[in-house]
């Protein structure tokens, strides 16, 4: 198994002080990374340091491979249509084989396409969030609460859709809280622990 | 009819203008409603199954 | 009781299919109208008034001018009366016919606009000017303009309607400033002469050809907002069943 | 009441907090205040003959400017849709944010008028007028872009529209401003601008907020 | 049991099509109802018709008390502290008895008062937007999806705060998808489903 | 590369179908070029002598108008953190940005500027100066201002900064711009100005790329 990410003793630091206790992380391929923790407990901070939008304060980190993020903000354009959003990943990321429509249908959205994005429904727009990913080929997935807002079908969907990806060889991250995903193969999991605050002497 | 020549350009290029512009009015509807038209024509033809191709 | 059969007459031209044939039957009527009002007006215009000792010939002008000018404005009044019929009852009908108001009110704004400045060259001895008329009818064009915009921007064309229809009842307020901008203010533009009831201060002669080409452009407005407004409804309604039945049936004129 | 204070002050906060447009103003104002005169040259005549103008024009684009930022922000992170919850006036709410608009946009420009006014040599008879035609004016300018605001709201070309629909507006409130500062820098009589533009104030003030909630209200659809 | 909400026969339109199929529903004091469906099918729709934030298309309304909505955005100013966003809530909708600092010490954010509400987590956000539910007393409460993105805590903690509202003589309709809420006394559901498009003739 | 252009057209995309900043440069132009007149008076050697202020001005605003939307709604949106995945240059897709708000504001001012001064009665030897100082002179405000607005980006009382950033950074490009059109109207050589605005330029794009790369890298988290 390769390892597409490694991160060893990595932390953040926000006023001097650490997020959470410094954190060792290995994704292979084809295997997927469940983190756990409650609300403030550090998960995003965490993947957005995986993904390289943050810089750790110590250790090392490693990535191989390209890398795809989805956050808990949308990150889509609500004036343009969905296609257009998906167009513009398609283009700004490199294209891959799957074109904007299927990517569409593949997450339950055909028809939406000429749809402005705000004028989608929660769910339909984490969907979209969703297509983003399968139209352009990146091995690493650092999801956010992927299951969040959707409905049982669209949990399910995401577990096929992560399925499919450790099969073609990626890897994946993902935080989530009440839906754990189904996984044929299982998955590891890292619990984040908030750091401890620096003792008042 | 006008028989005063100094002023004939600017009566007529009114009357021009006035001309034009009723004529886009009564125009503009009427070439609105033949794009409609075929639009509509071809969504039905292929609700129905039954398209045959304006361009042989 | 009249309002409420108003109101009644309203909702059965609120069903689109009879509001279809409504404006089907009507309005090639309107543009013969137009056309015999026409022919007579200018026929008035040309042959039979004199030029005038002031103006000379340019007071031909006045035949276009102020028609349109009064067009503009009454159109708007028409508009204004639709979409406050759309707001407070809901009608699609009136809706549609309340945005297509405008694209013909904005035609003839521009026609008052272009042959008033034409005129105003020899007159004033200028094409433009800042006075309070003139900027009036200026923003009036704008107003029209933005109605057009604003409801062409909306993805849902309903809510575009509604939209705009609280932009035309704000826009009223523009229509009083026009008319009595001569009175409130000193303006370059020349007072009310005409007047329908009482004595008017232009010569009798000069009333037919105006009185004709008034009721001409009348009926033009009446017709090509009839037409407009069944193309629209037949856009709006594309989906809906009795488009299609008609497009099944006996073919669509 | 008490909401609508509530909203006001919150208004001003995220204006002091957030808000270039805040500054934007003044920023305008000496722009042009500095610029002009590079310009022109220090020719006292020149300067005062186009003062007036150039202190409305920096009122008009400080008003423009915060539009978009109006009700735009509030329908994006969802505090617009709180104002419907039924126990409050939504006029009152329109009127309070139109109010902190202006308060933002054109009353900077009017305490510092004096100050642009004096730098480009306006004569003092004007500078009462100017300083009445401010007051008058800038609201007009607030009541008209925020109206323009609402309707335009839940456009997807979104505010290509704005300007357009503020523009032939606000022109001629423009117009009839600077008409009465020149007017009274010649000594002639100033009451038919100011009256008219009274007049519009009046008008804009009895219209607006209940066009504007009642587009908002469409456009939270 | 008193109705404070009642709806009959309501509808919704877009582009002049109804969203979902005319629905009865009734908010009785000391009652949950529980809105499901699928991703798209219109219960953010209804919550914001039942709060008045949009009007029907036909059908009546009456609402008896006065409502709060918290929907899928989170209604704060991010510029603004936590404490100021309560504060500013308490202000606008008539203060009651919790002040800030207890509500957000109820939701589990005690001591992040002066944090600006943008730096705050996920699950941070949503907790602060029920604490705004507490400072100001509203019988009705419309909740869209109040559980997504909160930890098991979270989660307790939102039923414990229903429980204490129904029991105060409150009344509540939320949406939700994966976790549904573990009341005492139980909840009535109202399954939604999208209006069937007018058929082409 | 391919992903900076599909930023860019992306960016042009979303002015045209959103932003009101799309028209309002060319809203200053004109709100200038009809009110200043108006103010002023019809005097062509007035007119003449205040018109390259005025359409500097113009530019200016327009570029400073645009600055709070230049990062912060993808900041808000979550497209910024997209940036920093990895696999692209970061520094490029800065450039990208900066050159959409130059088109978007920059752009149309110099294409319009003939018309404006024409009706502002500038010497047509002026002109050539006058498109010379704008072709190099509003990059550099596109620049700087991008600069300003990456450093604000994080901080809590955003933009209140952001004009005070910006101003004294500019006016010296102003100072430059119409002093070069001031001499070109009097037969005066230019050289100096332009030399001088050149060699700003020069900086701002070697500079300012960079550093707003590491001022949004900072911000972000
Ligand atoms: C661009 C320039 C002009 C504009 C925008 C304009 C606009 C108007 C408008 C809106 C009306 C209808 C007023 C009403 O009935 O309430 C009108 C009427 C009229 N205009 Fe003009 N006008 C312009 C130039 C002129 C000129 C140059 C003349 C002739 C010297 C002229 C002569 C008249 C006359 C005689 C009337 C009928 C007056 C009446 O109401 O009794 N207009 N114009
Ligand atoms: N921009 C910020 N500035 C300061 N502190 C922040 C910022 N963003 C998050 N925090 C704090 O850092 C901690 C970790 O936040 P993070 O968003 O990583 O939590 P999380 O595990 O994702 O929580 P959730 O499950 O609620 O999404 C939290 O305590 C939060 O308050
Ligand atoms: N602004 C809008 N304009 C047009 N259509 C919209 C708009 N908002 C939502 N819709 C559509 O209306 C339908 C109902 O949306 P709604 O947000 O009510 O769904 P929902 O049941 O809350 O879904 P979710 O579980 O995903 O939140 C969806 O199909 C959606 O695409
Ligand atoms: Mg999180
Ligand atoms: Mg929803």
């Amino acid at each position: 198994m390769s390892a597409l990410l490694q991160a060893s003793r990595v932390t953040f630091q926000r006023q001097g002080e650490d997020v959470f206790e410094a954190t060792d992380l290995t994704l292979n391929a084809g295997q997927a990374t469940v983190i756990l923790g409650p609300n403030g407990s550090g998960k995003t901070t965490l993947l957005r340091l995986l993904a390289g939008i943050l810089k750790p304060a110590s250790g090392t980190l490693e990535r191989s491979a390209r890398t795809a993020f989805l956050g808990h903000l949308p990150a889509l354009k609500g004036e343009l249509t969905c296609r257009e959003n998906l167009d513009f990943l398609a283009r700004f990321h490199g294209a891959g084989t799957l074109n904007s429509s299927k990517a569409l249908a593949r997450v339950g959205l055909a028809g939406l396409g000429l749809r402005p994005a705000r004028a989608l429904s929660a769910g339909q727009k984490r969907r979209l969030g969703l297509a983003g990913l399968l139209v352009s080929p990146r091995p690493i997935w650092l999801l956010d609460e992927p299951y969040a807002s959707l409905d049982d079908a669209g949990c399910r969907l995401v577990d096929t859709l992560l399925e499919g990806h450790l099969a073609d060889g990626g890897t994946v991250a993902l935080s989530t809280h009440q839906h754990k995903p189904q996984l044929a193969q299982g998955f590891q999991t890292l619990q984040v622990s908030p750091a401890r605050r620096a003792e008042v002497a | 009819m006008i028989p005063e020549l100094e002023y004939a350009s600017f009566v007529w290029s009114s009357y021009g203008i006035f001309a034009v512009v009723v004529a886009w009015q009564i125009l503009q509807p009427v070439l609105y409603r033949r794009r409609l038209m075929a639009e509509l024509r071809e969504e039905q033809a292929l609700q129905s199954g039954e398209y045959d191709d304006p361009n042989p | 009781m009249i309002w409420k059969s108003i109101k009644v007459g309203f909702h059965r031209l609120g069903s689109p299919p009879t509001f279809y044939r409504f404006c089907l039957l009507l309005s090639p009527w309107l543009w013969a109208g137009f056309a015999i009002c026409t022919i007579i007006g200018l026929y008035y215009a040309f042959y039979v008034v004199p030029p005038d000792y002031q103006q000379s010939d340019t007071v031909r002008i006045l035949y276009i001018h102020v028609p349109a000018a009064w067009q503009a404005m009454a159109g708007y009044v028409v508009m204004a009366i639709l979409a406050m019929i759309a707001l407070v009852w809901r009608i699609r009908t009136t809706e549609i016919m309340a945005m297509m108001c405008a694209p013909i009110g904005a035609a003839f704004t521009l026609i008052c606009l272009a042959t008033g400045s034409i005129w105003g060259r020899p007159m004033w001895g200028t094409w433009w000017e800042w006075d309070a008329r003139l900027t009036s009818m200026l923003v009036l064009l704008f107003i029209y303009l933005g109605i057009m915009g604003l409801y062409a921007a909306f993805e849902d064309r309903r809510k575009g309607a509604r939209v705009a229809c609280i932009l035309v009842l704000v826009g009223l307020v523009n229509i009083p400033i026009i008319h009595f901008s001569v009175e409130w203010w000193t303006t370059l533009h020349q007072g009310k002469t005409i007047r329908i009831f009482g004595e008017s201060s232009m010569h009798y002669s000069m009333m037919p050809p105006l009185i004709w080409m008034t009721i001409a452009v009348k009926l033009m407005f009446g017709a090509a907002l009839l037409d407009r407004s069944r193309n629209e409804l037949l856009s709006q309604d594309r989906r809906k069943g009795w488009v299609a039945k008609k497009l099944l049936g006996k073919g669509v004129k | 009441m008490s909401a609508m204070l509530a909203l006001l002050l919150r208004d001003l906060r995220l204006a002091i907090r957030h808000g270039g447009e805040s500054l934007m103003p003044l920023v305008f104002l000496f722009a042009v205040i500095i610029l002009v005169p590079l310009g022109v040259g220090p020719g006292p005549n020149l300067l005062a003959a186009i003062a007036p103008g150039m202190i409305w024009v920096a009122a008009l684009l400080a008003s423009l400017l915060a539009l978009e930022n109006l009700f735009r922000p509030d329908h994006e992170d969802g505090t617009l849709e709180q104002w419907w919850l039924g126990h409050l006036p939504v006029t009152g709410l329109v009127i309070s944010r139109l109010l902190s608009h202006w308060l933002v946009t054109g009353v900077p420009v009017i305490l510092f008028a004096p100050l642009a006014a004096q730098m480009l040599y306006l004569p003092p008879q004007s500078l009462s007028v100017l300083m009445i035609s401010l007051l008058i004016g800038t609201p007009i300018l607030s009541l008209i872009g925020g109206l323009a605001a609402a309707l335009t709201l839940g456009t997807n070309r979104g505010s290509v529209l704005l300007p357009i629909l503020v523009f032939p507006l606000v022109v001629p409130v423009l117009i009839f401003a600077t008409g009465a500062v020149a007017a009274a820098a010649d000594d002639l009589p100033v009451r038919a601008n100011l009256g008219l533009m009274l007049a519009l104030l009046v008008l804009a003030i009895t219209l607006v907020p209940l066009a504007a909630t009642a587009a908002l209200r469409l456009n939270i659809e």
